[in-house]
């Protein structure tokens, strides 16, 4: 296949400028069985993530005594993409998953839950490039729904080049045909970005392109941060409980009950800022 | 240990309710839950469909390949039904190789479409002995809160009832509809002592899995059985069951098509 | 390929009635090592069982404290089809594998081996339609054989609409070109049908045809019941021992005693009666 | 434990009639099991054995198949060996993939059936380069009491000179008898401090399985050998086995004849 | 536990030493273990290479087949890379189908093969959309004192270097050596508090394996980037690798290019 | 293809007579993290071995509390021959991983380690006709290394029938064009073979034949032993340390210090000898 030309006039494909997303829609709470979930779009991307436990470890040999074991499942519906997927894993999605719960295990305070196990599975339903960073978002969000005490956010997304420009969140064409694709997850705690929880980069980029890449991100991730907060929100409105244990969950509490005026959760929150 | 006694004291207290002609969620007997069916969900795939059933959450997609047909039946394209229990939709479904429940699933649903000939097979000939259509049905479970065989058998028809076979993009001629000539519907009850319940939620489950899955055709007609669970079955019970739900069929299939009519193309509030 | 006239001037391609089963050969106890066994002939299927157990399970974490865990394993020997079949368990035989331990599962009486395992191992050498309904009928028989205590004996047959009649016991063709297949397997108590074990079915029928297959296929399993219980009495007979713990080689060998003569092990009998 | 201590009990008094110059069962050293072989058991096999050796029993079935040959042998069939040793056979099978047990029973069969040439494989050419007869030899253990290796080797053997090629099913020619020009026989002893056992039952494999294996033609040459079980054979038992191995063999060969030539195409008491 | 506390001992020490400002086997934070490269050490693979880092070795063998290529690249040639950590090469390593570690290698070396350009798959097309060669890069690790990911990455560029494509051998033309165009290096740097180990050895990863490894061409530009283990990497400790990474890369790949040409077809001394 | 002629004026391709060995290579302690290594090139064969153990054996259940359970994996690397051999054990691996264990177990003084594993790890990084016994010959080397207790040298060598000469040691083209192929191990113990450890046939050979084959192989594995030996003592030198526990090494240590005046050890030699 030809390569297309990926800019034109100065604007992508789908009419977005350089440092825009795509249209974003995060839900948090939308399975029963799950202790925490969370559906995302991103662009055409639909992922659904769920989170179970803290819970018992089997066999046991599985466990440690000293902190919880994370799973992190990354896994691609047949239907997800255009060429049907044989179901299971393959070597992309273990790679994928192997560094998603690198992202996410430092960020959750496994400390607290010895000889447990907390477990992330993530499905795309639909795939429209970018969608480890998409699911780490989607993730992120339903480990907070899980009440799954965390040191902060972790927020992804992806930068690509394309006819030599620096983008933000490539979709399906600009990844394909693009000149690099770096996706990049960081934590962010009382809204500021921290540090780097996963970086990976395949391409060609200078060392300077390599840096404005990161820069760029970094805008990106912020955007991306407030909808992943609105989205616990609007659940934690919904249902007028607490969100025990995430000082991320405490944060959006406390600025929920100052902005909004909720005011009845407030003991909560302080005792939730301590436990962090 | 505490699972267990919680186990029991749920099991009970279903059983007590169900003695006293009562089900825990104020359903009658043979009565569904809420039915909602959406379409057209993955842009991707030629067709889809997401089917909740109460809290029970089933997406199903359906992929067209081009394949050779099998050697007795050359002229007629192929259908391929397969179930992944993701462990996201429950906390006792564990990643891995489709075990003996998904593989059920997959072969329960696939006889209910394939016998009531739900697909008009012989148009998905492209060269007789050569090229036909290949239907992949694949059902992807988000949320197990019982019955995840109704939803996905629900799921299965209306994604196929929306499926547009891709013959441009394969260069084999213009995009037509999937020829869809029959709408199944399962119904599979719960067998407690007398008592016949549709549509088991998970709670429900915890006096036992003896289901019985009936699916039936638009004539009424018995397209697929399936006794599941270990437990032994009345022939008197039996009969009760298939008329039972050959007439629930009938009811569910208004609901499912009427929601299908509604369109449910709005990725807006899929989740909501 | 067409599908051939199935039935000509009132009768099946074979020559028999609608419904009439095919040669059905039993015999029990052909293997040495197996705790219980049965070879079984219907048509053209060959089928050969074993039972072991109870015995220990390992690993130990799949014992169950309460009563015993069954296994069932349906198989088909790669030169039993036309096609060779590929050595392994496909989609179809764990399927059946399942719905068949599901039939026997509520007639043994689990509760009196804890901890243990029972496990039954079907093969089929070669296969003619109807394999699944054979295979439990020759379970049926191994259990007994292997003194396994059961409620009663489980006894399985097929009826199919083949050119718009309904037939008992289908081979091949009929299996192929037939309109519906319906296996169905009953208990069978002192005698009497009291249950439906296993239930399937695909095809298309009417309630009132299905209704109808019900009954037909009640008619052919007492035919395969008595030879059921004349094989377990032949080895009764072959080895002058008792059989032990289970109700229906209790009743067989008091049948024996009462009809044929053999009175040795009449107290052995009342105690059997008491077991179950 | 139990088992441990009858375990123990039951080597103790094999090892202890074998030093009295005794087997359990009262045959010879070099004295083999009764041996019956009925060919023709399957029908839908193109052929078929099936062998008993005392308690023994074993199936095996072959099935042809039209293939590609492979580069370097262009003008001849194909032999492929599977054994499978199915839980139905011995308390120590468990279901799954072939195991190392299994594989090396199937390849040592393979290796006396291939190295004695039993086959014409010239003759199962169909285009040279293009189309061969694959010829699959599946063993199927039905009874393990002892010596598999030379109950299937049998078997296998017997099924092939009683199996037709299917041309006429595949439209390639008439039907033929698959052309067999020798009739390789194993001989499995097991070594017991100095004393050498022909044809082991399984009680006899209390004491260890130190095994032999020596295959051998026709003409009384080694085809085939396989030393099995970890042990140390000094070298002069070695040469004793290997007399001992071509004359018992040669006696065997007899045996095998004669019974297939009765015909053994007899359903009835196949079993019996 | 004695290993738990013995391995605590050795963090204890490590630890202490790096934060005294030196490394335990006394090189400096951006020093490399001596390199050892070996090409053409397998005869019989079209390309092979033996890279020492340090104690830690690998072996890369290539090898050419030829295939069809993927329909949305028609014109060019296939790279497969796959890595087997096989259990010779560790205590922790298993046998069995490749687990997440050898994948992530397995594709990290690939990235920076195929990002890097590093082979023109352009002249590996034999007939557009039909024949392309594919190039099987195959990583076996022997001994792994650690840093796997760079002494693989070397060994697989200095086999690729010396591999000929054996066009004769399956009569397509002439042989011709594979057409390398580029040299990509990655550096692994261990990341301990605010300090940066440049190819870490076994020892120093008692302390984690908190890794960054950033690949770069002949230009200098980046081409891959992992950050691997479960850690949480400030933004501005990731500018420092960046400029660490590529310069160090430029002193490697001097030290391969002058081990490669040295030759190093030396069977005599590969082991010593 | 045409079988080429193998013998061409009482030569063999390669220039060897009937009863000579390929170029041998043998250098042991060539790996840091196994606990004893060899290298051993014969002919194009190319071997590398690893010991790891005695060491802890999990899980549990895999235990055998009165000795230790010894692994022996061979592996052929996917370049090591012609045709890229996919990865990972079929049918031939694990054929030849089984009867080279047996041929070890007898020999490792199992009783000495209960509890624990000793695993076996042999790779073929090129392959060349006998690589079943060249990695028994390298195994053997690694075991003394790792200084695992053995009741003596395990060497291994291979006689093939080519153009009706027996030959020793085969190289590709006579295995693969060979009329018989006789692979087999002796145990061998101060120098004298002692019995036969492994032995494999396929071909075809008359009784005579196979006498004399066995024969050329004790010739064979007398100078393959003599080089085992000095690789051994050669990695002794290199280190000054003992080798303990091995009666094999002891041997070798007591040789070199009697031949090569090296004194320092005797007192541990004693020690070793009772030991054994």
């Amino acid at each position: 296949m030809e390569k297309p030309k990926l800019i034109v006039d100065g604007k992508r494909l789908d009419g977005r400028g350089f440092e825009e997303l795509r249209p974003i829609k995060i839900e948090a709470g939308v399975l029963k069985r799950a202790d925490g979930s969370c559906y995302l779009e991103m662009g055409k991307n639909k992922i659904i993530a769920a989170v179970y436990g803290p819970r018992e470890v089997h066999p046991r040999h599985l466990q440690d005594p000293s902190k919880a074991v994370i799973r992190y499942r990354y896994n691609m519906a047949p239907f997800s993409v255009e060429e049907r997927k044989k179901p299971g894993p393959d070597r992309r999605s273990v790679e994928i998953s192997k560094v998603s719960r690198e992202a996410l295990e430092p960020v959750i305070m496994k400390e607290l839950f010895p000889r447990s196990g907390i477990d992330v599975f993530v499905e795309v339903l639909q795939a429209d490039a970018g969608t480890r960073t998409a699911c780490l978002n989607a993730a992120s969000v339903a480990l907070i729904d899980a009440g799954v005490a965390m040191r902060g956010m972790i927020t992804a997304v992806a930068v690509a080049k394309v006819d030599g420009q620096l983008v933000l969140d490539p979709m399906k064409e600009e990844d394909n045909y693009g000149e690099a694709d770096v996706p990049i997850a960081f934590l962010i705690r009382n809204g500021r970005i921290e540090a780097i929880a996963l970086l990976q980069m395949d391409g060609r980029l200078t060392l300077e392109e390599t840096r404005r890449a990161i820069e760029l991100a970094k805008k990106g991730v912020m955007q991306i941060y407030k909808l992943q907060r609105e989205a616990i929100m609007r659940k934690y409105m919904r249902e007028g409980e607490d969100y025990e244990g995430s000082a991320e969950a405490a944060e959006v509490a406390k600025e929920l009950s100052e902005n909004e005026g909720g005011s009845e959760k407030e003991g909560g929150q302080s005792e939730q800022e301590v436990k962090e | 240990m505490t699972d267990d006694i919680l186990m029991d004291i749920k099991r009970d207290y279903v059983l007590s309710r169900i003695r006293a002609g009562e089900r825990i969620d104020g359903r009658k007997f043979d009565e569904f839950r809420p039915i909602s069916v959406q379409t057209g969900i993955i842009e991707k795939a030629e067709g889809s469909a997401l089917v909740k059933l109460g809290n029970t959450q089933v997406v199903v997609g359906v992929k067209m390949q081009i394949g050779e047909p099998f050697p007795d039946t050359p002229d007629r394209g192929i259908i391929i039904t397969n179930a992944e229990l993701v462990p996201l939709a429950s906390p006792t479904f564990e990643p891995g190789p489709p075990d003996e429940n998904s593989i059920e699933l997959a072969r329960v649903v696939d006889r209910g479409i394939r016998e009531s000939e739900a697909i008009n097979l012989e148009k998905l000939c492209i060269e007789e002995g050569e090229q036909v259509w290949m239907v992949f049905i694949d059902i992807h479970a988000l949320d197990d809160d019982g019955n995840l065989m109704d939803a996905s058998a629900m799921a299965a028809i209306a994604a196929l009832m929306n499926t547009v076979v891709p013959a441009e993009r394969f260069e084999v001629g213009e995009d037509f509809p999937l020829p869809v000539q029959d709408l199944p519907i399962s119904i599979t009850s719960l067998v407690v002592d007398d008592k016949l319940l549709v549509d088991p939620c998970r709670d429900e489950m915890s006096v036992g899995s003896n289901l019985m899955t009936i699916t039936s055709d638009r004539e009424g007609r018995v397209v697929a059985m399936q006794k599941s669970g270990s437990y032994l079955l009345p022939e008197e019970k039996f009969y009760e069951l298939l008329e039972l739900s050959v007439a629930k069929a009938r009811e569910i299939r208004e609901a499912v098509e009427s929601q299908i009519a509604k369109g449910g193309r709005n990725g807006e509030d899929e989740e909501s």
